[in-house]
């Protein structure tokens, strides 16, 4: 797995929602190397503070060294990229860590919870390109509510995929948590389920797929440094009495490898 | 003075810790470079001075719980608690890859008894591509670990004696900055028989969520890092080198070539870039370049000319 | 509990350090603050705690040639040198402005010697509108200054008993952090008499020029405040916390409300705001509103009640 | 004397030369109390690094609450000021320090060597308002070449009073410095010199005006941490073997106070 780190420039800033942006960055290496559930880490002040960079999913790549990320702000780092205009320059370096371990022969059924929806883009594009069919595989995307669920519609439908929204206050598609409709939907068993958001929802997909027996890749967060194995600052207890490191053992985990409080 | 390797014989950037020949001053500091491999991608390893690898306890250690880091005003505080891989596991796994990179590996080491310091530096005598060790006696993140070590100056030279007596390479000892006098520490770690002292490491500190209104770190206090800590670091190593003889090597907010400079500056003999490979991974290399860059435009015959040359009237 | 002055009521902000009754913890930091008039066209005085004016010393000092500042990264160093208008000076021609002020006037003292810490001390005493005495044993910039009462508990311990001895208002011992147990400094200054001690003074640091190679103050070392030491500040409290009984008021990179209530979460009593002043000079006025805000909407019963709540699992 | 901090809208921004830029700032309180030769401190950060404001002069103002500024490219504070846009808003607080003491009734030669002029276009404004005729009245512009001093001529020639500008290339106006220059003057002795600029012009000015037993009124730098008295960082000797602190004993002075190295 090859690294690299660019100077990339900021060629479209989309305003998603109030405080959902979309960065499309020319970042020909990394875009190049990159692989569904990996990540960057951005530098997102010009001076030292904040002085760490901050790890960012990587949304889409497209031919031609493109590479999006979805965010939301949050807090001074991502108030600062948000303030980032077009022709501008960012530092990033990645593609970073393990990503989603992708099983063309089977059944996919993609979950994405608020921002935990950011790599599932490039993941169900992948999927799309690997398999013949993707008619048999789902997305789901739930979200608070329309404003953060509705602008990345278009993009997921397009896919070919059986795409289901669902928001906590109803105001777009379905009402309800997704880990409510999945029950619904009634599952082959062998589907694999890769999923990325809120803790909740992921150990409530990990109890289901538990119960199910089936197998649940999560894509989980964790404060960072580096971003690429120097700092051990990233670890997380898993299921041994170990722990984890988020930054190059994961992002992307079998969830039964990880402890659920 | 002789040399390992005379690649780019100039700009001369050489320096000598010891017996320890360094190409240039520029070294990656512990916990901070991982064990080198992280960084291969992103940079060239054999540019570099020294490689300094994360502390090495006797026994494996799964180290704190998180969170161990938190950001704070330029600067970071960690906790890490010293995970590492034992001194077993690091021979066996992570050795034969650091022989392979063609930089001297610094191996930096720590315990809670000074047995235990004896026993890694008797395990690691006649390991090959260890060319020094570097004896953390001023990690501040266990709370039974160094700091007593390093804030007592007879504690100090006693490790320090130990470890000298049963290693066959060069021993630095790493100072605690969290003392009344770092200077006096170190004339005792010099009289222990170091032939090294590279300071500082991380100054205690804390940070609070208001929010829930507990400490952001699992381990309550930490390790304070990065730029902040820069003015501390660079008055330490100028004490420092005015007291002891032996080379002292500066740690502490080095970001750029600039910053390393004036611990050169300010008296040190070689400098360890530390959180700065967190922010650019290639960061070392820049410095190494950058130092080059200033020998050549100041004509000095080579950077040792630069040592200890701060101006006072 | 008893007040001086029941402005404001709700929310109640209103905190005691001995006898001196404050009708919040915000107190502007010695050297920071002049000497207040300079802030009175750019905040509302009267809102503060109180106000710690630029450290007196026995005779009017020069202070240290420029340059004095320095710039760090989130921080800076300063080598004032003291420069004050001496106890004489200070009551002839600043008082009186300060008597107006209707907030209590903490005089910040310092000496070389014990003697002078005692003549100040007399010489304060009576003079109508001093409504405590905070003492400086810790101020890095003198060579000869504070430095050695600050680091040796005893020295500490016995400039504290004297000054006691001889005040008639509260007296506030202000700790050096440059020391490796700060904590034993503090109980030796309880068992001294102090009403309350207050922490941090500034890290002892250094900064230098690298194209003239010259150290960037003429002092050649200075202190470091601003941003950059909260970390270490938060933890130097909160030890000193759980050592005394009397009040800590805590200092040290307070820019917000959120700082400040860290600090006071972390056991401090009170708090006072320092190189924040220069960026934003009525930081102080907001850093009251902010706590004010944050007491109603937490619904505290008084800000005293979050004193010391760190939650530790 | 009262002084205002205020966040002021950016309404205008000049690039004067590739490294000159004047900002127009919307700074009612500011402007309507500020008198030639005093300044105000902006913060160029949003985060806090550079933690310090910076001092820059007030270079004009006009009906309407309008403050310019005048500056250099020269590290990281004016850099940051030099990314500003129209539209945003920068912290000042201001008037600061004690400005140029007008003698209405006495030619006045002004003199700004450099960025040392930035202070200068308010002054000659006023002076010119005071006066009925300004006609025997002089300003001295210097720079190092063409491109730093042209882009400012227009403004000073419209003053009424006698404009000179020269370069120490030759590329505009006269070739020389300005300390040469002011001989050839033939000045009245009791016109006072009003002057900004490099310690080295100021200390010839002072020697000048010494010798011809004129005054001679300086506008100085120095470090600065608050720019308003409550640090004593700003110190400079003065020649009583005491010092005066720039930010609020200044930042002009009569030339014989100070010591000239
Ligand atoms: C592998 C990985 C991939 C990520 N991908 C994305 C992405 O694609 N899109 C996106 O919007 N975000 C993503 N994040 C989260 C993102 O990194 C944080 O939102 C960002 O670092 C916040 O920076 P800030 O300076 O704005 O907030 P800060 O000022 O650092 O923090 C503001 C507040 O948010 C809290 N916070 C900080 N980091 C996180 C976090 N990781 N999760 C939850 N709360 C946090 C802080 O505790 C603080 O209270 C990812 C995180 C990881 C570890
Ligand atoms: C009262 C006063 C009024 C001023 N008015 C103006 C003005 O109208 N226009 C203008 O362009 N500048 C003016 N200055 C100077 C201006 O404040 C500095 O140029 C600015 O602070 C530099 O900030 P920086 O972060 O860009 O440079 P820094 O990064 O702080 O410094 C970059 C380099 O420049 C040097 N430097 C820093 N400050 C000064 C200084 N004051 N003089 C010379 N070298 C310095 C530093 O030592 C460093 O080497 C004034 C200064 C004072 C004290
Ligand atoms: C995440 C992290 C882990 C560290 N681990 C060690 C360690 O294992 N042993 C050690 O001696 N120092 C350790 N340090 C201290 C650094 O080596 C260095 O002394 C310190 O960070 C100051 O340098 P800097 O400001 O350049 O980071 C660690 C620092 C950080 C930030
Ligand atoms: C310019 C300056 C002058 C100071 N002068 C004094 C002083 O005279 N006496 C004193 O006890 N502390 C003095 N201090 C220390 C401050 O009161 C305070 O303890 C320190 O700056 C840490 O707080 P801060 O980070 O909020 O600035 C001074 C600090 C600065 C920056
Ligand atoms: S973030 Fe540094 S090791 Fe994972
Ligand atoms: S700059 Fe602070 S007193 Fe002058």
């Amino acid at each position: 797995m090859s690294q690299y780190q660019e100077n990339a420039t900021i060629i479209r800033y989309e305003q998603l929602s109030e405080d959902n942006i979309r960065l499309t960055l020319q970042a020909d290496a990394i875009a190049a190397a990159a692989r569904p559930g990996q990540f960057v880490m951005i530098k997102t002040a010009t001076g030292k503070d904040p002085i760490l960079r901050r790890p960012f999913s990587i949304h889409q790549t497209s031919s031609g060294g493109r590479l999006q990320i979805l965010f939301k702000i949050i807090g001074r780092g991502t108030n600062l990229l948000a303030h980032s205009r077009v022709g501008e320059s960012l530092s990033l370096f990645g593609p970073l860590g393990h990503g989603f371990d992708i099983k063309t022969e089977r059944p996919a059924c993609i979950v994405g919870g608020g921002m935990g929806i950011a790599p599932m883009l490039f993941l169900a594009k992948r999927i799309c390109r690997l398999k013949k069919d993707a008619a048999g595989d789902t997305i789901l995307f739930g979200g608070r509510t329309q404003t953060e669920v509705e602008p990345l519609v278009r993009d997921f439908q397009q896919m070919g995929m059986r795409f289901m929204a669902a928001t906590d206050d109803g105001s777009y598609g379905q009402q309800g948590f997704v880990t409510e409709i999945i029950q619904k939907l009634k599952l082959p068993r062998e589907t694999v389920i890769y999923a990325c958001g809120p803790e909740a929802m992921l150990k409530q997909l990990h109890i289901y797929t538990q119960v199910k027996e089936m197998e649940c890749q999560v894509s989980v967060e964790s404060v960072m440094a580096c971003g690429m194995g120097a700092c051990l600052g990233c670890n997380i207890p898993a299921h041994d009495g170990h722990y984890v490191h988020v930054c190059y053992e994961g992002p992307v985990f079998h969830a039964k490898e990880l402890v659920w409080k | 003075m002789e040399v390992v390797r005379d690649r780019d014989p100039y700009p001369d950037l050489r320096v000598k810790i010891g017996a320890l020949h360094l190409q240039n001053p520029v070294m990656t500091a512990s916990g901070t470079f991982g064990y080198a491999r992280e960084f291969a991608n992103l940079m060239n390893l054999h540019r570099l001075g020294a490689v300094i690898v994360k502390g090495i306890s006797l026994e494996p250690r799964l180290g704190n719980p998180p969170p161990r880091i938190v950001e704070t005003a330029c600067g970071m505080l960690n906790a890490i608690g010293l995970e590492n891989v034992g001194v077993e596991g690091f021979i066996a796994e992570k050795m034969e890859y650091l022989r392979g990179i063609d930089v001297p590996v610094i191996v930096n080491i720590l315990g809670d008894t000074i047995e235990e310091y004896e026993l890694i530096t008797e395990r690691l005598a006649g390991v090959e591509g260890v060319a020094a060790i570097e004896v953390n006696i001023s990690c501040p993140n266990v709370k039974k670990g160094g700091v007593a070590f390093g804030t007592d100056p007879k504690m100090a030279a006693a490790v320090t004696g130990s470890v000298v007596e049963r290693s066959e390479v060069p021993v630095i000892v790493k100072l605690s900055p969290n003392v009344s006098d770092i200077a006096a520490v170190a004339a005792a770690v010099e009289d222990g028989g170091a032939d090294g002292v590279s300071l500082i490491n991380t100054l205690i500190g804390m940070a609070i969520d208001l929010r829930s209104r507990r400490p952001s770190l699992a381990n309550v206090i930490g390790g304070l890092s990065g730029p902040a800590i820069k003015p501390v670091a660079l008055r330490m190593v100028y004490q420092v080198a005015r007291r002891v003889s032996i080379p002292v090597i500066g740690i502490g907010g080095i970001d750029t070539a600039e910053d390393a400079l004036e611990f050169i500056v300010a008296g040190a003999t070689a400098i360890q870039v530390g959180t700065a490979n967190f922010i650019n991974p290639r960061v070392s290399e820049d410095v190494v370049d950058g130092i080059g860059e200033f020998v050549k435009k100041e004509k000095l015959p080579s950077i040792r000319d630069l040592v200890g040359t701060l101006q006072l009237e």
